[in-house]
């Protein structure tokens, strides 16, 4: 039987009844959200608020991958996790947060490193992908995995008092390595750690993150494709540009790709795929 | 020429912290390409360790280059033509979150 | 002794080490934060995530305002409320989920309606207030309040697919009613029970208001006084338009005020002070 | 004269749920005030219950107009002369949460 096709039970009715009183969001949307799976990987500040407004707008999977636990540095932005939860898994904090305000979603936690050997498997599950990761090596990693797997990426980032936000390989837009052909110098790389971020950016960028996967998942509106989102917090400002679209010489999703599995993406970064330290010069 | 420059998330760092420079590039002579522009800034306005903005004759990977919020690329990269107003940004990809 | 003066303890730096190494915030911006209280008014889609941010960041005080209790329709944007707290005082479960992250914010919750008795004596206790309600009479009132109590108001807004901010009463910025001499007529006026919402949009502008506040708490960057931004949520837009200075003739906020004290806003509107039905015609 | 009005907030509810309207307006005779141009939107876009928009010569309470994203306080309200490409926005103030 087709998933979009149920009606909506009598709690999905009680439950949505603001949003399917949305003309353009409706049933149908309601449906086709609830018949829909996402990864989310990392479950910091970015990975928080856009698995609680998926789920509060009941998404039908979530799936949340994250290696490390909880810390108490890590409370002033990752507002899912608890003091009681320190130094439990971040993937299974988040998921008994999400699974108090809406436990018809189907929570899938996992406790693991993003690496190459798994990453095509795991995202293979999911309809819709979201970086909420924090390091350059798990980015390219992930942007390599959707377009291998052919998954849109809501990319999401966040430092000091900047965010930025794109929806990758979607729609004939580029995909990361589009943008970005050659890794970034580590030592030019500041992570979260090191460069600080004040808590309600990513809180933000995850909200729009949230947001732009129900806009995939329920055909609403205009995907951020091809577009890249800034956010500068101290002045308020927004700010959208335009992107290239996907290039064919593309190495991973151009005409004639050379990346065609998965490689070692440290030895690539030069850095180490955690925002535990300072990139390490690898080569 | 007025020309405005923008270095953002963390880009502004090469350039002692300061986001905004208004230019007024002399342009009697000869046509301010963005390859000319970058050889400027190289010289001009960075502080020190000019290879975390210049890299060969383009940018550094990671950095993102916007005239008048249309990412570069599609104006001709290295060969665009500035003209009177024109906005040129230069962002650092984040990667935190 | 000045409270801005206590040197940061242990586990203060440790909480909030990515937010202290920011250089524009750093220690001075932690120990004004943790000395400013702040008054959320409404506990509602825009209240929920302002709290939690708020809170994770290390205001001192949180005031937390509201009559109503959790509903089930209330979780597809009421991110702090649960499944098992419905039917209880939203002011107690938003103070139970804050409580949880950070127990070293003072949490002071109301379970009152705000009405003119008891506006200007709540809000004398704060420095700063966060309009998070949802209707028409009570956010005329917050204003006025705000104004005669001269504290800066963050006001939120969100109906279907966009939202709106703006800081009021600040630095020769207009107020509400500078804005808006005259109510709308009811008629025009639509709620979220009737409008509908995405949950994530009073997200966005919840986050969005309590960056505001830590700016004003904090003394760091541009307040968003004098503008009003406008999101599109279908179209991914942000937009700031500029507002007239405050106005000499304001009936509240100008040079000769006729609004001294608290009036009957529900009157003054022609609506109720809920969300819960279609403003009636009272006059 | 070409001038984009646009609507929004539950504003464009007035004019058919069309958020963004193109007018090429005729000036060779007149003027056109804001004031003209409410009358025309009045009489040539508004479909039914006009007093939601206009009330008097003016917007109805609840609406605020802002003229090239400058409240149009700041303008002279209904006296500001529209020029060519003036964006003219209509919005409605939103009260949830
Ligand atoms: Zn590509
Ligand atoms: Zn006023």
């Amino acid at each position: 039987p087709d998933k979009h096709q149920h009606p909506l039970n009598h709690r999905e009715v009680a439950r949505y009844s603001r949003q399917l009183i949305l003309p353009e969001f409706g049933p149908e949307g309601q449906r086709k959200l609830s018949s829909t799976s996402v990864l989310i990987v990392g479950c910091g500040g970015l990975g928080c608020p856009a698995a609680i407004y998926l789920a509060a707008a009941g998404v039908g999977r979530l799936g949340l991958i994250d290696y490390d636990t909880v810390e108490l540095n890590n409370l002033h932005r990752q507002i899912l996790h608890t003091e009681g939860r320190v130094g439990v898994a971040k993937a299974v904090s988040v998921a008994l947060s999400v699974k108090a305000l809406n436990s018809h979603v189907e929570l899938v936690p996992y406790e693991v490193a993003l690496t190459s050997q798994v990453a095509l498997i795991i995202i293979s599950k999911y309809d819709i992908v979201l970086d909420c990761t924090d390091n350059v090596a798990t980015r390219y990693l992930l942007n390599d995995a959707c377009v291998l797997g052919n998954k849109p990426l809501v990319s999401g980032s966040a430092l000091r008092y900047e965010g930025q936000l794109t929806v990758y390989h979607h729609n004939g837009g580029p995909c990361f390595r589009c943008l970005h052909p050659k890794p970034p110098p580590p030592e030019t790389v500041t992570n979260c750690s090191d460069g600080g971020v004040l808590g309600v950016v990513p809180g933000m960028i995850g909200c729009l993150q949230a947001l732009e996967a129900i806009k995939l998942a329920s055909g609403l509106g205009t995907p951020l494709s091809q577009k890249l989102l800034l956010f500068d917090a101290l002045q308020g400002t927004f700010r959208t540009v335009k992107l290239r679209g996907g290039k064919s010489d593309c190495e991973v999703c151009g005409e004639t790709p050379t990346i065609t599995k998965l490689i070692d993406y440290e030895q690539f970064c030069g850095a180490a795929a955690t925002d535990k330290e300072k990139g390490v010069q690898l080569l | 020429m007025k020309v405005r420059l923008e270095f953002r998330g963390g880009a502004e760092l090469l350039v002692n912290g300061v986001t905004q420079h208004t230019l007024d590039l002399d342009d009697n002579n000869n046509k301010w390409t963005v390859a000319r522009l970058l050889t400027w800034i190289r010289d001009n306005l960075i502080q020190e360790r000019p290879e975390l903005f210049l890299q060969g004759e383009s940018v550094r990977p990671g950095i993102l280059v916007l005239i008048n919020d249309t990412d570069w690329e599609l104006l001709g990269e290295l060969d665009y033509q500035l003209v009177e107003n024109d906005n040129v940004l230069f962002i650092s990809t984040l990667h935190g979150g």
